[in-house]
């Protein structure tokens, strides 16, 4: 389960002095620097931080990936940043990381739990590098990795109880991949909230398959034939999904990256990943000479997880209101999301 | 059990069976007419790849369902020529080569689709157009009467494919090169040039495959057939080298996909079983194979390269 | 002379391809020679980073070894992929179930595990096709997908790491496996591991078997001629699925040597075969067919091959070129190499002429 | 015999073929007229299909030239021979065995109604040419399910349809049953007498004394003599080809018969197409015995011979005993353990591997014994020694041990086989067609290296359809008919009438 408080708690404090770590942040600047001089200049020079993403899936997945490239667009502060993405198979994921670091990367964000191994090999060879490890719950006993994971759990949580408030059939259908990953968490999460919230039937199929768009189509449109009128599902291949959603006008909850831009009249509402939070805490620690050792939960709580509403799609503004309240709720903990 | 036979036999899944099937098919018959000649290509599905991402750009560029078909079309014949040129002049391997161009297609469409496009974004899918009188017709009008353009297509294919191997003098020639190229080059058939016109029908149908596949979708992902194409190739074995063979393993593998996932839907497989439920088509796949084979033989020159002394 | 001059042609096709790289290279807007020089460096830069592309090339070696066997008997093996993962499937049991063995005990254990796994792999497409005359390319295929859902569902429930569930995390991984499984280092610190050393070795277990021993001499006439076998007491239908077990075997052991030679010693999915096999199983084939089908020349050409594929990510990473460009790069090296494969036939046929010739005329 | 009056329709002049290592014609010289049948007679390997094949447009000469009717022409295709009226019966046919007989003719011509087929018109074509030369085949039948005979027919018909006026055969008659051969000299006396010009190539000099007006004779690529049916005999033309005496029949000393070896009782074996092509058999080869199987083909010699090497499984009740031990539940490797050798009918099949070395094809039954392999090892010394002895004991003509089997001429390769096949002294052989396509001198050596092994002791049946070949080798002749026994006569007193009424299935 995704909320168990401490991390939660500790997390948001971070986020509080906030302000002073910034400050923090500016004087301590000049010596990190000298600290950094040696090993390698220029990276630093002019305040630049040199970044890498290494990501399993690609840069511009609406998915995974793309919430961790747009969240680091997003910092502010001057960001060199560079990306291998679509690397599942790990000794690929090893040799980019590896690479990075030798070229004098600062910061190295390894955004995918089997990149796990790899980091412990390699963080030891590469004292001065910090190195961020996501999703995942701990830093293998290593100061020079962070470590961060989402609780989606929660945004589904909310997520389905609007999705149970606008359904009229109180049938509602969920096209997940593999059953694996996050995806399970925000798919039990939705399910969840989805039934606490007078659902009759919720659906989840999971088709064996994160890329298989073409039967992800037919399970959204099986769900569709079986009474569902209102869908949503989590990974790459969603895609098809939201299509024939779109095509019979079927309200759809996307996760992970905003989806909207996918059917802008039919997409409710996103659970977004913000990264920038945890980014921003990693980089404050590093400016703070901390390179490593902490881990991160981004949940709605602390900002980490966001629920972005779709203007182009009519909802109802009392269930928005509720949807705000159940935010609240599950954010500060009164409400468990069961999983 | 009854729910189960329930869920199985109902229109949906005959009409989401018949639109899983269709590029099965599609590509199916395409190598059927291609392996009569003698000539496996197993770069099936890296072609329907390319000929899905082009298919799909052109669609999203030109707004243009028509256009869009065209070029997958394009598509297929331009590497059918290289294919035709590296199997039939240079005399390559042809299990192999098959696997280059798959990867080619692979690599290839992918690199587009990142560097052109992206995110998906969706194009306008193909409509369904439902046959006046016969879509209303009780109970399986409404699944068999009420598809796109290219799945009646697809299947009128069938025949027509039919047709053209058993009673044209073209058909004739790939059945007879297929067999024994030397006979039918002693005669003056000319085996390179009937292997190379068969290699260009199934790469285009191959690539029209790969367009069908898309604009059903209505969008592009990088591996978006996930080997589809190679299941097309098996089909060809199981549907024993003819047309109707071909469609009726094409149906039987999208009719069980479109099952299980209406089971799954109606929770009736156990959630923890899903992979193995996943694993249904090839499986049975296999099954009627050896249940099938031993009756029917390869076309006897299949993978052989002719060559004149 | 012209055994060099023969395997110089497809070294000449490979250059050829590359050229049709430079060339994507541009059309994505990168500096060709900058890619080259990265790609380059990422492969052979360092020591690391060759023992990296050694690594890399270990298993794409040991499918291709084994895919000149199951060529030699003429039958087609594009099962490796999953034949890869039952070998890693059965390894990492091995590996679960036993992991206070020590590592003298438990290496080769599971290296024999992973060979097991796969040969049982490929013996079902070759019992098939023996006994059931169901055609081989077809059942690998369809076995890949099999296998793909199969290790999905012990990754997911079964072999799941407890600590996946527990955070909720759940990707579909092992825990750790068990440090004395895994594979020593050749050179103590360094990546290259065992498994590099025992590729080359199945590879040229695969020369012996198939040209010093009767087994492999079995293996050929059942690929030339099955009737003249079968007239001359060589039991053909075994035959085959030996030679399928074999070429699974050497796979399997790919899938072993993936899971205890990785970094993370422990086997994890996306969902896909790819995801966990890196396309070996299709690319083992590129560089056996690279390295003409014959076991020894396949050693180098996996090591270019795995050069290619580690190279890509120094490329991707020095000119954000995606990935995928390795990927078509080497669909293009196939091409051209097998085009080039008639060439070089020719090349021999008419330098044996000659050498026959001569002969004649010593004996006239 | 008709008079050669016709006038010149194919000049051959001094036509050069090289391949690799083989001189296959050396200048050779060759004409054909008009109604006339015109024999091509030589060794194996003496260079007849290269000569045809030149003429056919398959190969291309390195010098000479071919004048048809008078003019020079450069034949550079099978096509463009067809166009010029040439037909070639290939020593392997050129059928496709899954189209239909129509099909087959109509492949490579131009159709009446394009892009479709014309098969009514082509089978009302081919019934035109059945009834002028009595070539009766059903046109709408695939090839598969016709007989060796009635597939050749499809060949003559396919040349004939396309108004073929030169007609090669080469070794026509090396796969038909001595009806089937009548049958088709009928057809081609005809059709010389219809004026069309013959070229006829066979090893079977009866044959060749029965159907030539002119024979000529190869040697080594040369043409060594010209001569016709009436100034010469059987023995002249065995010693023009050799360029030796020949004996025709192999002479066997009497040899005392000693234990049964092989001994097969009540033996029933089904045929492909299912039906019983082995119906009941018994039959005993003793030690230093061989038995002839003398037969119409297609009456259940392929059958016996491959029950017995268990290539084919036989019916419950059937027995089969090698040295008294019964070997019917064994498969090949183990009979043949049990001392079993087998010479098989189709030798580039069955018999030896093309694609391996001649140093494979030796060692091929006996690869994994001791002698050749140590711990699953080959000891490659022992087997460079063992096979370079049966090179020269049994005169293979090859290049070196290393030569691709393929590239030599069916008698070498059948030397190869039988080498194998003697080499360890097995106690049972079966021979089938041992001399099938093989030249005379090649013929005479291995029936004598029967005779050998027999009079060391071997059991040995030898299935053959030549009468001759038959009488000349065996002690004891048993007539196969219907896959039944007819008879088993002493070869003494033996003679062929008595023998052809027996397999045509009259019982005296
Ligand atoms: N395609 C070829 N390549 C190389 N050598 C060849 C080829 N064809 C024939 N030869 C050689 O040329 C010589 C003549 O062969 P050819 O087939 O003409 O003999 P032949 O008289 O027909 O023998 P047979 O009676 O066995 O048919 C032989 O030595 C043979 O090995
Ligand atoms: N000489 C042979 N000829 C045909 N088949 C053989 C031969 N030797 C072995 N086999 C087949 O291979 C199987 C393996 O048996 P065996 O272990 O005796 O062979 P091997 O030792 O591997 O090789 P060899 O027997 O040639 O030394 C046997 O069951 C048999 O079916
Ligand atoms: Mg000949
Ligand atoms: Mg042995």
């Amino acid at each position: 389960g995704g909320t168990d408080d401490d991390p939660a708690t500790d997390t948001t404090e971070a986020m509080e002095d906030d302000a002073e770590t910034t400050e923090a942040m500016e004087d301590d600047d000049a010596e990190t620097t000298e600290a950094m001089e040696d090993d390698d200049g220029e990276a630093m020079a002019g305040g630049t931080i040199s970044m890498a993403i290494v990501a399993p899936s690609a840069k511009d997945d609406l998915a995974f990936t793309q919430s961790m490239v747009d969240s680091i667009a997003a910092l502010d502060g001057d960001i060199d940043l560079q990306i291998t993405d679509g690397t599942f198979v790990v000794e690929e994921a090893a040799a980019a990381i590896r690479g990075y670091a030798e070229a004098g990367v600062e910061v190295i964000v390894a955004h995918g739990t089997q990149y796990g191994g790899s980091l412990a090999e390699i963080a030891p060879d590469f004292p001065e590098t910090t190195f961020v490890w996501g999703t995942a719950s701990d830093t293998q006993g290593l100061d020079n990795i962070f470590a961060y994971y989402p609780a989606a759990d929660e945004g589904g949580y909310v997520l389905g109880t609007i999705a149970a408030a606008i359904s009229e059939s109180g049938n509602i259908g969920i096209v997940g991949p593999v059953e694996a990953g996050d995806a399970v968490a925000y798919i039990d999460g939705f399910a969840n909230g989805a039934k606490d919230n007078g659902a009759t039937d919720v659906s989840i199929v999971y088709t064996g398959s994160f890329g298989d768009v073409a039967l992800a189509a037919e399970t959204a449109q099986a769900h569709i034939t079986n009474g569902a009128d209102v869908l949503s599902g989590s990974a790459q291949m969603v895609v098809g999904a939201v299509g024939v959603a779109a095509q019979n006008g079927v309200p759809w909850f996307g996760t992970q990256a905003n989806q909207a831009s996918l059917a802008p009249d039919l997409v409710v509402a996103s659970q977004v990943y913000h990264w920038e939070g945890v980014l921003q805490q990693v980089l404050d620690a590093r400016a703070a000479g901390t390179l490593g050792g902490e881990v991160f939960e981004i949940n709605l709580g602390n900002g980490g997880l966001v629920i972005e509403f779709n203007d182009g799609y009519p909802l109802d503004p009392a269930v928005k209101t509720a949807a705000e309240a159940t935010i609240a709720a599950v954010a500060d903990g009164s409400q468990s999301t069961g999983v | 059990m009854l729910e189960y036979l329930e869920a199985i036999f109902s229109v949906a899944v005959l009409a989401s069976g018949i639109r899983l099937a269709t590029p099965y098919l599609l590509a199916g018959l395409g190598e059927t007419v291609g392996q009569r000649s003698g000539v496996l290509n197993l770069g099936v599905d890296g072609v329907m790849q390319l000929s899905a991402f082009f298919a799909y750009w052109t669609v999203l560029v030109h707004e243009n369902l028509w256009l869009g078909i065209g070029v997958s079309v394009l598509v297929g014949l331009v590497m059918g020529i290289i294919y035709a040129i590296v199997t039939v002049f240079f005399e390559a391997q042809q299990g192999i080569s098959g696997i280059g161009i798959f990867l080619f297609g692979l690599g290839f469409s992918d690199l587009m689709f990142q560097k052109n496009v992206g995110t998906p974004r969706f194009v306008k899918s193909l409509p369904d157009v439902r046959i006046p009188v016969l879509s209303d017709l009780p109970v399986l009008g409404e699944a068999l009467f009420s598809h796109s353009v290219v799945i009646y297509g697809a299947f009128l294919l069938v025949p027509a494919v039919a047709w053209l191997l058993r009673k044209t003098t073209f058909g004739m020639n790939v059945r007879a090169v297929g067999e024994n190229p030397q006979a039918a080059d002693s005669l003056g058939v000319s085996a390179q040039r009937t292997r190379f016109i068969a290699i260009l029908i199934g790469n285009v149908l191959a690539g029209l495959a790969g367009g069908a596949l898309v604009l059903q979708l209505g969008v592009f992902q990088p591996n978006l057939t996930q080997g589809l194409g190679f299941i097309a190739v098996a089909l060809v074995y199981f549907g024993a080298w003819r047309p109707s063979g071909v469609m009726v393993g094409a149906l039987l593998y999208g009719l069980v996909a479109a099952s299980v996932l209406q089971l799954k839907a109606l929770q009736l497989i156990p959630r923890s079983y899903s992979d193995i439920a996943a694993m249904a088509p090839a499986v049975l796949t296999i099954a009627a194979l050896v249940i099938l084979a031993g009756r029917v033989k390869a076309p006897a020159a299949l993978t052989r390269p002719f060559a004149r002394h | 002379m012209q055994r060099l001059f023969g395997a110089a042609v497809p070294l000449l096709a490979a250059l050829v391809a590359f050229a049709c790289g430079a060339i994507m290279l541009v059309a994505v807007g990168a500096d060709p020679v900058e890619g080259l020089r990265a790609l380059v460096d990422q492969a052979v830069g360092s020591g690391p980073r060759i023992a990296t592309t050694l690594v890399r090339a270990t298993p794409l070696l040991l499918v291709g070894a084994g895919i000149t066997i199951a060529f030699r008997a003429s039958v087609v093996n594009i099962g490796g992929e999953g034949q890869i993962v039952a070998g890693a499937l059965l390894s990492t049991i091995v590996a679960i179930q036993l992991p206070n063995l020590p590592g003298i005990l438990l290496v080769p254990l599971v290296l024999i595990a992973g060979a097991l796994g796969g040969a049982v792999w490929g013996a079902i497409p070759g019992a098939l096709k023996a006994y059931a005359s169901v055609n081989e390319i077809l059942s690998t295929i369809m076995l890949n997908l099999v296998a793909v859902q199969f290790m999905n569902f012990l990754l997911r429930g079964w072999l799941i790491d407890p600590l996946e569930v527990e955070r909720g995390t759940r990707i579909p991984q092992t825990a750790r496996l068990s440090e004395n499984a895994t594979l020593p280092a050749l050179i103590p610190g360094s990546r290259l591991h065992l498994g590099v050393l025992v590729a080359v070795l199945a590879a040229i277990g695969a020369y012996v078997l198939l040209w010093r021993t009767p087994l492999g001499f079995r293996l050929r006439a059942v690929g030339h001629s099955p009737e003249a076998a079968k007239a001359a007491g060589i039991p053909v239908k075994k035959s085959i699925v030996t030679a399928l077990a074999l070429s699974g075997s050497l796979s399997g052991l790919a899938g072993a040597i993936l899971v205890f030679g990785s970094e993370s010693v422990r086997m994890v999915t996306d969902g896909s075969a790819a995801g966990f096999t890196g396309s070996a199983g299709f690319n083992g084939i590129v560089a056996a067919l690279f390295g003409g089908l014959h076991p020894l020349w396949t050693i180098p050409s996996s090591f270019l091959f795995g050069g290619l594929l580690t190279g890509a990510t120094g490329l991707q990473r020095a000119l954000q070129v995606p990935a995928a460009l390795a990927v078509a790069l080497n669909g293009i090296v196939v091409i051209f190499v097998v085009s080039s494969a008639k060439v070089r036939t020719r090349l021999d046929q008419l330098a044996n002429a000659r050498s026959e010739m001569k002969e004649v005329l010593k004996d006239a | 015999m008709a008079t050669n009056t016709g006038e010149v329709m194919l000049e051959m002049r001094n036509i050069t073929k090289r391949f690799p290592g083989v001189l296959a014609n050396d200048s050779v010289n060759f004409d054909v007229r008009a109604g006339e049948v015109h024999t091509l007679l030589g060794e194996n390997g003496a260079g007849k299909s290269t000569l045809m094949k030149v003429l056919f447009g398959l190969y291309q000469p390195e010098e000479g030239e071919i004048l048809l009717n008078g003019t020079p022409t450069k034949i550079t295709s099978p096509t463009h021979a067809i166009n010029q009226r040439i037909g070639m019966i290939h020593q392997h046919f050129m059928l496709v065995p899954t189209l239909t007989v129509a099909e087959n003719v109509a492949l490579g011509l131009k159709s009446g109604r394009r892009p479709l087929t014309d098969l009514k018109a082509v089978a009302r074509g081919i019934a035109d040419i059945s009834d002028e030369y009595g070539l009766a085949v059903d046109p709408n039948v695939d090839i598969w399910r016709l007989s060796v005979g009635e597939r050749q027919r499809v060949e003559i018909i396919k040349a004939l349809y396309r108004k073929a006026e030169l007609l090669v055969l080469d070794e026509p008659t090396a796969v038909l049953t001595p009806q089937e051969v009548d049958e088709l000299f009928a057809i081609l006396r005809d059709m010389r007498n219809s004026g069309k010009g013959l070229v006829f190539i066979s090893h079977k000099l009866h044959e060749v004394m029965a159907l030539s007006d002119r024979i000529t004779v190869l040697r080594n690529g040369k043409v060594t003599g010209a001569t016709t049916p009436a100034e010469s005999d059987r023995s002249k033309l065995a010693s023009m080809m050799v360029g030796r005496e020949v004996k025709l029949a192999p002479d066997k000393p009497l040899v005392e018969i000693g234990k049964p070896r092989l001994t097969i009782s009540n033996l029933s074996v089904d045929g492909d197409r299912g039906a019983v092509a082995v119906d009941g058999v018994d039959l005993e080869i003793r030690a230093g015995e061989i038995l002839g199987i003398a037969g119409v083909s297609g009456n259940g010699q392929r059958e016996l011979a491959e029950a017995i090497a268990g290539l084919r499984s036989v019916k419950s009740g059937s027995t089969i005993s090698i040295d008294g031990k019964d070997v019917a539940g064994m498969d090949t490797r183990d009979r043949r353990n049990a001392g079993l050798s087998y010479v098989p009918e189709e030798r580039m099949r069955d018999g030896a591997i093309g694609d391996f070395t001649v140093a494979e094809n030796l060692i091929l039954v006996d690869h994994g014994s001791d002698e050749f392999s140590a711990r699953g090892m080959f000891k490659f010394a022992e087997i460079e020694t063992h096979c370079s002895q049966l090179v020269s004991d049994y005169a293979v003509k090859t290049p070196s041990l290393e030569t691709p089997t393929s590239s030599l001429s069916g008698g070498n390769i059948q030397k190869i086989i039988l080498a194998r096949e003697l080499a360890n002294e097995p106690s049972v052989m079966i021979a089938s067609q041992p001399t099938r396509g093989v030249d005379i001198g090649a013929a005479e050596y291995i029936h004598s290296r029967l005779v050998d092994a027999r009079d060391r002791g071997m059991a040995t049946m030898v299935i053959s359809e030549d009468l001759d070949e038959v009488l000349g080798l065996a002690d004891r002749i048993a007539v196969l008919c219907d896959g039944k026994v007819m008879d088993i006569v002493p070869v003494e007193g033996a003679t062929k009438e008595q023998l052809g009424l027996l397999m045509a299935g009259v019982k005296s």
